[in-house]
């Protein structure tokens, strides 16, 4: 346990094990707690040399925990180097009133959010403690007695919605495209799409339902509604969110990858744009 | 501390006791005589017999309970009674699942299923009809679910094998069972 | 025999409610009103509220408990096995964060605590102090937490306005905050 640390070869006052911290962010708040100094002005050279100096133990901790105090060096050193740029001149073009950023600030920011949710979890211990001396009701005889709450189900009853499940997955098997209701989809999608002009995100249109069926069925309706003019897929970045649209919605300035409402033809259907 | 409190402590004891207490037993909690623990039990229960309360006394099985009183029975039952009139379609598909092809995962029932069946098997859990009986040994170790105690005694089943045994209506059905089964897991016969 | 026995009905019920029992439930029950369920708990409280009582009425996860005293928590814990340690402190950090910012995803827990967290979630998860309340609207759909009934239960809190405030002493932090908010958006859209 010692090994490591004793290779510093500098006898600390108090001794720190790494082990000890929850992390990273808890270990920087020690040692700034320590120093004593404002949070929103961290002298971080000197932080960040304490800091090297403590994580020299990492053989202690286990290897994700390690890697999760190494990337917090990294920053450390990251912001460090930063610190002795000289700031670049303001651009003007940009937010008048905004000030140079200084590079400590993100941190900052983490180690602020950290401490107030450590304290909110002294809060939560303090309650817990609280509780710790409460005791509610042991032994009740009439619970031990009582069916669990299943009012007037019968075994039939659970037979039958297994042999409904064993027919499921008969249908499934030997019937897989005829009983689907394209059409009804067709009416469901188009009544959502009527009462969402801003439109339907495309991945709520499957969440919404279920089945494997179901969602070659949406796929299938959707597709359906293209062709005919009645929607749009717009998806506004690569990768992001893709929209369906009632057609003639589209926001002006959209770029809608795959199909575009107007010069919207059949083939078009088939490059509305893959998910995953 | 005792005396002054004695009936106070005992009927938080009573309360808290996860079965029912002996006055050996409160004697022991309290550092008492025997002789002085059942004084303070009949104190208790004096106060208890007032007029007026809900609750009383009563001995069981060697011990002392807390309980309601015979003449309130018919609220405690009221209270007691589901709030819903029983399961949900859904929730009586997944718990037939859960008892006939048990110990199963949550991904094999939603393949079954062909939905997220989270929040109902977390419905489930809650009523105790099924419980988590391990882990899978398949990548992710996925919590494996079979039914409970409460789910048997609810069905008047003495075990699982009582569990009717359940075929298609058609003659084909015993076979998309077996067909079933020797896909999915080729040791198990349901 | 609802007004002259009414005290001693909810007594009965609240004992053998097997969750708080809310003011709603009483009313369904007792066939009242909720504003008279109310006058009558707060009557029932009265009577728990005299001196030499071990019991007493407690209100949390939005509905009310019998419970013991906590000045008697020695004599119950000898009865008992002690209630299992606290929470570790990786385990409350993580809930405060989860409490106070639901619905949660993983990531956004790492972000704050700067450490991984899988596997104090699914702690929390298996001791019901957490569930899984949706998913979020982003790639991967990442499972979205927040904190249960049992939660409230387990700090004793009537409901979730009731979590003790936070000092936020961040005059300058929240500005800094939206300082980088500004910046990323307008980063993003130019």
């Amino acid at each position: 346990m010692e090994g490591s640390g004793a290779l510093l070869g500098r006898p600390e006052s108090y001794t720190v094990h790494l082990a000890n911290f929850e992390g990273p962010l808890d270990l920087l708040l020690h040692l700034i707690r320590r120093a004593e100094i404002n949070i929103y002005d961290i002298p971080i050279a000197q932080i960040t040399e304490q800091y090297l100096e403590i994580i020299q133990d990492l053989s202690t901790v286990d290897i994700d925990r390690a890697s999760e105090f190494l990337v917090m060096a990294a920053t450390l050193l990251d912001i460090k180097s930063r610190m002795l740029l000289p700031r670049p001149p303001r651009i003007t073009e940009e937010l008048p009133e905004e000030e140079p950023q200084d590079p400590r600030e993100e941190l900052v920011r983490q180690l602020v959010a950290y401490s107030q949710y450590r304290e909110a979890a002294e809060a939560l211990r303090e309650l817990e403690q609280k509780m710790a001396r409460i005791y509610t009701r042991g032994f009740f005889c009439e619970e031990v007695q009582g069916p669990p709450p299943l009012q007037g189900l019968t075994l039939e009853d659970l037979v039958r919605a297994f042999q409904e499940v064993l027919r499921e997955e008969w249908n499934w098997r030997e019937v897989p495209r005829e009983e689907i209701p394209l059409r009804e989809k067709v009416r469901e999608i188009s009544f959502l799409l009527s009462r969402s002009p801003g439109g339907l995100r495309f991945r709520e249109l499957f969440t919404r339902g279920g089945s494997r069926r179901e969602v070659v069925v949406t796929f299938l309706a959707l597709l359906e509604l293209i062709r005919q003019r009645r929607a749009v897929a717009v998806q506004e970045r690569l990768f992001g969110e893709i929209w369906i649209r009632p057609a003639g919605s589209e926001p002006e300035g959209a770029i809608s990858a795959g199909v575009q409402g107007e010069d919207q033809t059949e083939g078009g259907a088939g490059e509305l744009p893959a998910e995953r | 501390m005792i005396w002054k409190h004695g009936t106070a402590i005992l009927e938080a004891i009573l309360l808290a006791s996860p079965e029912p207490l002996t006055i050996r037993r409160i004697a022991e909690v309290m550092g008492l005589e025997e002789r002085e623990a059942r004084i303070l039990m009949e104190d208790l229960r004096k106060q208890y017999d007032q007029p007026g309360r809900g609750l009383c006394i009563r001995e069981m099985a060697g011990g002392y309970v807390l309980t309601t009183r015979p003449e309130y029975a018919e609220y405690v039952e009221r209270l007691l009674q589901p709030k819903s009139r029983g399961l949900s379609h859904a929730a009586l598909e997944t718990l037939a699942i859960i008892a006939y092809r048990q110990p199963i995962t949550k991904p094999e029932i939603e393949a079954i299923r062909g939905v997220k069946v989270d929040r109902v098997v977390e419905m489930l859990l809650e009523r105790r009809l099924i419980r988590e009986v391990g882990r899978k040994d398949a990548p992710g170790r996925p919590v494996l679910y079979g039914t409970t105690q409460e789910f048997l005694q609810y069905f008047g089943l003495r075990d699982l094998s009582e569990l009717p045994p359940v075929s298609l209506d058609t003659s084909d059905a015993g076979l998309i069972l077996k067909r079933r089964e020797g896909e999915e897991r080729s040791s198990r016969v349901g």
